[in-house]
């Protein structure tokens, strides 16, 4: 089968929704002649031109407003929010009006919007570029988040994220839209639906439920364990954390009887904490030890390689996680 | 400007209907009918009134806290609205909204805001909407003095100047954003001069006179449907109760409201009719009677109304 | 002792924080003739004028930048900003800006900022005035949030807010600033310290942890429990959710074995889920069944008494909760 | 206008350090030393230089993404700055913030700002505590013509400008945001035009001339310093080099670029000032080879220095 890397798996994404579904458009700073920050939507303005492919003033609010009011009547935008940080500037359209609409209008219309954007840390950018705030948006009810972990995910997941008639974010971590790593796609079409979990590993000791960048550092960890300690990792990718497949991490920890909670993100309000809380209600029956978080703290991200590297949780952390319930 | 008779007899059943909707709308909130919190429109009828006149059904409003008066003159049903207002299941939002969140997609009503000022933005999409439909449809959108100052004021007119998107920007200039003055909040007369900012016309018009917000919003209306960008209408204004219901409103002073009180709308065009030969004094009261008629029906319709079942609370988040 | 309700607790705390300390002012939209949305600080603008009791436009993004501007250069504002729902406007604020800024400087500079909003449901204001957002603001290091239950603690807190030197969100449920409630104060000064829990009712059986206008419900259910079961529960209150007192959460845990944590929060993104997190993992030992989380559920706040009053979680589902595992 | 020669050679020593500064800065970063993202200013020095020039050390400025040229001429310490780009210890956030987030609150420098038109409600907040503590302190605070169309360019502004408060908008308008020109995210030729709707003044100024951006931040300043308010001045400019280090910048024409880069800001102030015999081409090249000194020393002050622990991390969150 054919490899493209995440970016690769992005700009298909795209142009392949566009080509099959004429309501859909481009709207953001960059996206024309640029074709985004990396050249990762490169094409779509020759293809399109600026009808269809919109840059933008430097606005976010107007960017996602002007989505919103093109969504609720009968177009389907794209809002490429470039850094998911700057989504602060248009938060009230995030939180109270996308999100909101549909139920406080009685079910009476529907948003399609999709919106994308980087995240995480890994590339040095310091506090204000860096962060991971699945957490925060996933506060925010009515809105659907995606956070796929390689290429091929990225390119299925984003194609049914365009055909949803409901706000949706998509984040792409920058370690993965930065970095080559190729995942195999088939040639043609293909979808991957929300809400369903994919086990990367399979295993028998012990479930680690890992989003994003962290999904790969689990699979290298697992590794190492297996080989080190004889240790089987299940390596769980809920793929999309709205909706939650929260069946498919109950059936691992049921048969692991440990859980560990493996993602880039401050611990305190956390996606990992909210997997933790759900296992603790639900699953209390099938647990043999502690549930433990591997996150990172409680700080701003800080520039500069080492602190940085310090601040990211990574396979040494999450082995340890695991040796303290393993033990 | 000469406008059909027909016509001026529409706009002023429009702004008498407005008026003896919110009349009723503040009863009921006191009789404790109508839960949560209201904002009417008393005082102000000449400016939805004039503007939505030149719309066709098609055609979009984005409308505000205030927005009664919007959606009446956009066609919406006051059965409906009531029935909303009382939380009742057959109102517009099957009771989920309440005043301030009412939409009626089906007559291009894009909903009222809570948050003061979210419309703009969105008034925005909803003209580049029309623009990449290919359709000639406009939207006016409705926003106060105080809303002039929120940072989607400025990214959302901006972003329709620069696309020169079918948007006409209404500021509903009523002097006051809850207790805080005009004259604390801008450092300029008028809100109109924001336009020079980003390069479409600016229009002070009063928003007492529904002919004269007829005819300014009508070039506006023009100019949107033939593609030469936005305009930037303030229409002057006042409302006569307090922000809310409930709100005695006593920071303003005395005479400012007697002043604009001596300038009521409703008068002012009911007199401009009757000297235009246009209405008698009959036809005045008769139209009066409908309107209570039908406000009188809505309330019934409201009280006769179901709630809904609790549990219809977990529908409608996600399509 | 004299009785103070909830909304003489907060007019108090700020008069007497302005006196004591003239680097203290006031910001916001309707602060000044009108003294606050219900007239709580009436009288500070007739004792200090529009200089100190400063009226904005309305432009929260505005109101908050120049609060920071103000604090980083020697002041003590106290923001007001109304209903915690309208924040979203000035996200970028307290995401970016303040919480970050002496992190990124290094450590070089102090942000004393104290922000005082409406939060919670139960005036039927629906979607967008109703909100409980604790959950979404505590995903920002660098930021403490206080969620008062009474007057009295809201008196001694608040004072403490704006004494400390970082940003400070003091959060005041609708129902405790509306409801006639009074609570016991001293005549003279005091001050809460932030990160102690309080325990509201000694209990053997159960642990609940409930925060804000839950407080009271606990209370209720506790009080029906007593009586009708002979269950004893353990009433929680944190206070301040950041800093958080974990350790008396786990000591009471301890001594109960079981947890109910009990907010008016949707449940996805909780405060709740928080709690349980830190408990399915460093109290797990002390666990006899799984813990709960009594909180609303994932939709945006309806409008209307009947919606409205299925949404808020009450003693109702508090006791169904514990019910399921004292059986 | 006559300025005393002992400022113009000032003036021209900042000027030089910034360029020098920002030339070895990009090289550093191509040299891999320095992590993460830089804007550098080369092309626009002549604006920081003229601007702060009027300012005491106790005034504040606000910067941008694109700040290391605001801070040199604020007074900040070039070893420091650059160690905080190399993520050294001794850096100004002990390198904790990098590039887009250094301040130094000793010489009022309030921070660059990694989220654009973050900086324009603070410096706002700043000019308000100089009112509140009663000094004559002004600020002035940088953005670029992106941040112009940000909702809190107009919350900020506007609220500077009914508190009548001393700050100074300086607008570095280099005609580009990234890829997006300025013809297509305004509908107005200039920024300037925009303090019409602030009731403030609105200057255009030659971006390339620091006697020029001198001139009319001066006027700027008394105004503030007096109390009479803000001002609005739009600096038009351009920027050397692609929007980020890395950058090729290939969106924008060739034919601009020249015509740009045949204004050099460097250039055209040493041209004046030999010109007006401030200044000799051997004290130039004096001046060039202390900035060049002084640069090389900085960049050994980095590369000596020892990065933070990594423990440090967790310091810094709360007071
Ligand atoms: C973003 C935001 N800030 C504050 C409020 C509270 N609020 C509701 S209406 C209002 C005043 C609005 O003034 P204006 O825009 O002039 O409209 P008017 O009420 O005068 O019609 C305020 C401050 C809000 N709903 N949203
Ligand atoms: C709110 C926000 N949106 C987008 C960005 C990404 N970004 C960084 S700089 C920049 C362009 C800024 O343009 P301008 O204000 O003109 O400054 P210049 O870079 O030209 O100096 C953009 C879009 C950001 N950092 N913050
Ligand atoms: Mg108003
Ligand atoms: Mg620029």
């Amino acid at each position: 089968m054919r490899e493209i890397n995440f970016r690769q798996a992005l700009g298909e994404a795209i142009a392949e929704e566009m080509e099959r579904d004429p309501a859909v458009f481009i709207i953001g700073e960059d996206v024309g002649k640029m074709g985004g920050l990396m050249g990762e939507i490169g094409g779509l303005y020759d293809k399109y031109g600026p009808e269809k492919v919109r840059d933008t003033p430097l606005s976010e609010a107007a960017i996602l407003g002007a989505a919103i009011g093109t969504a609720i009547t009968g177009l389907r935008p794209i809002a490429r929010m470039r850094f998911c940080d700057f989504m602060g500037i248009a938060w009230d359209e995030v939180l109270n009006q996308m999100t909101k609409m549909r139920y406080m209008f009685g079910g009476k219309i529907k948003v399609p919007l999709t919106m994308d954007a980087l995240s995480g840390a890994g590339r040095r950018t310091a506090a204000q570029h860096s962060q991971s705030l699945e957490g925060m948006f996933m506060c925010m009810p009515g809105l659907k988040i995606v956070l796929p972990s390689n290429a091929h995910d990225a390119k299925g997941l984003l194609k049914t994220a365009i055909r949803d008639d409901n706000p949706v974010l998509f984040l792409e971590h920058k370690l993965l839209m930065w970095g080559g790593l190729k995942s195999e796609v088939p040639d043609g079409e293909y979808t991957i639906p929300f809400g369903q979990a994919e086990i990367k590993r399979e295993g028998s000791d012990v479930t680690v439920v890992a989003t994003a960048a962290m999904v790969q550092r689990a699979l290298n960890a697992a590794e190492k364990l297996q080989q080190e300690k004889g240790l089987s990792l299940e390596i769980v990718d809920p793929r999309t954390i709205v909706p939650f497949d929260k069946q498919t991490v109950l059936n691992s920890v049921k048969k692991t009887g440990r859980l560990v909670v493996f993602t880039e993100e401050c611990a305190t309000g956390s996606f990992a904490g909210q997997v933790a809380a759900i296992v603790a209600d639900e699953g209390f029956d099938y647990l043999d030890a502690p549930i433990k978080r591997v996150n990172a703290p409680d700080t701003p991200v800080p520039y500069g390689i080492i602190l940085e590297d310090f601040w990211m949780p990574d396979e040494n952390n999450l082995i340890k996680a695991i040796n303290e319930i393993t033990v | 400007m000469t406008v059909a008779k027909e016509k001026l007899l529409d706009l002023y059943r429009t702004i008498v209907r407005i008026r003896r909707f919110e009349e009723r709308v503040s009863e009921e909130f006191a009789a404790g009918n109508i839960p949560g919190s209201v904002h009417v429109y008393i005082g102000e009828e000449a400016v939805a009134t004039g503007a939505i006149a030149h719309l066709r059904k098609d055609d979009y409003i984005m409308s505000t806290h205030r927005g009664h008066g919007h959606l009446i003159a956009k066609g919406g049903k006051m059965n409906l609205m009531m029935a909303e207002l009382f939380a009742k299941k057959t109102g517009y939002c099957l009771g989920k909204g309440g005043s301030m969140h009412i939409a009626d997609l089906d007559i291009g009503m894009l909903g009222a805001a809570g948050i003061v000022g979210s419309g703009i933005p969105i008034a925005t999409g909803a003209g580049l909407s029309a623009r990449m439909r290919g359709t000639d449809q406009v939207t006016i959108c409705f926003f106060g003095d105080g809303a002039s100052n929120i940072g989607r004021f400025h990214e959302g007119i901006n972003l329709a100047s620069v696309w020169k998107l079918p948007v006409i920007f209404v500021c509903e200039n009523n002097l006051w954003a809850v207790s805080v003055p005009t004259s604390t909040s801008l450092a300029i007369q008028d809100v109109a001069d924001r336009g020079v900012a980003y390069g479409i016309p600016g229009v002070v018009v009063d928003g007492q006179d529904v002919m004269a917000v007829y005819e300014a919003v009508g070039e506006a209306v023009t100019r949107a449907r033939k593609g030469a960008g936005p305009t930037l209408i303030e229409a002057k204004t006042y409302r006569y109760r307090g922000h809310f219901e409930g709100d005695a409103g006593t920071y303003r002073p005395q005479e400012e409201i007697e002043k604009w009180l001596a300038r009521d709308p409703l008068n002012i065009f009911q007199e401009q009719l009757i000297k235009m030969k246009m209405l008698t004094e009959k036809q005045a009261e008769e139209i009066d009677k409908e309107a209570l008629e039908e406000v009188a029906k809505a309330v019934q319709f409201a009280k006769e109304s179901p709630f809904p079942k609790p549990e219809e609370t977990l529908d409608n988040v996600y399509a």
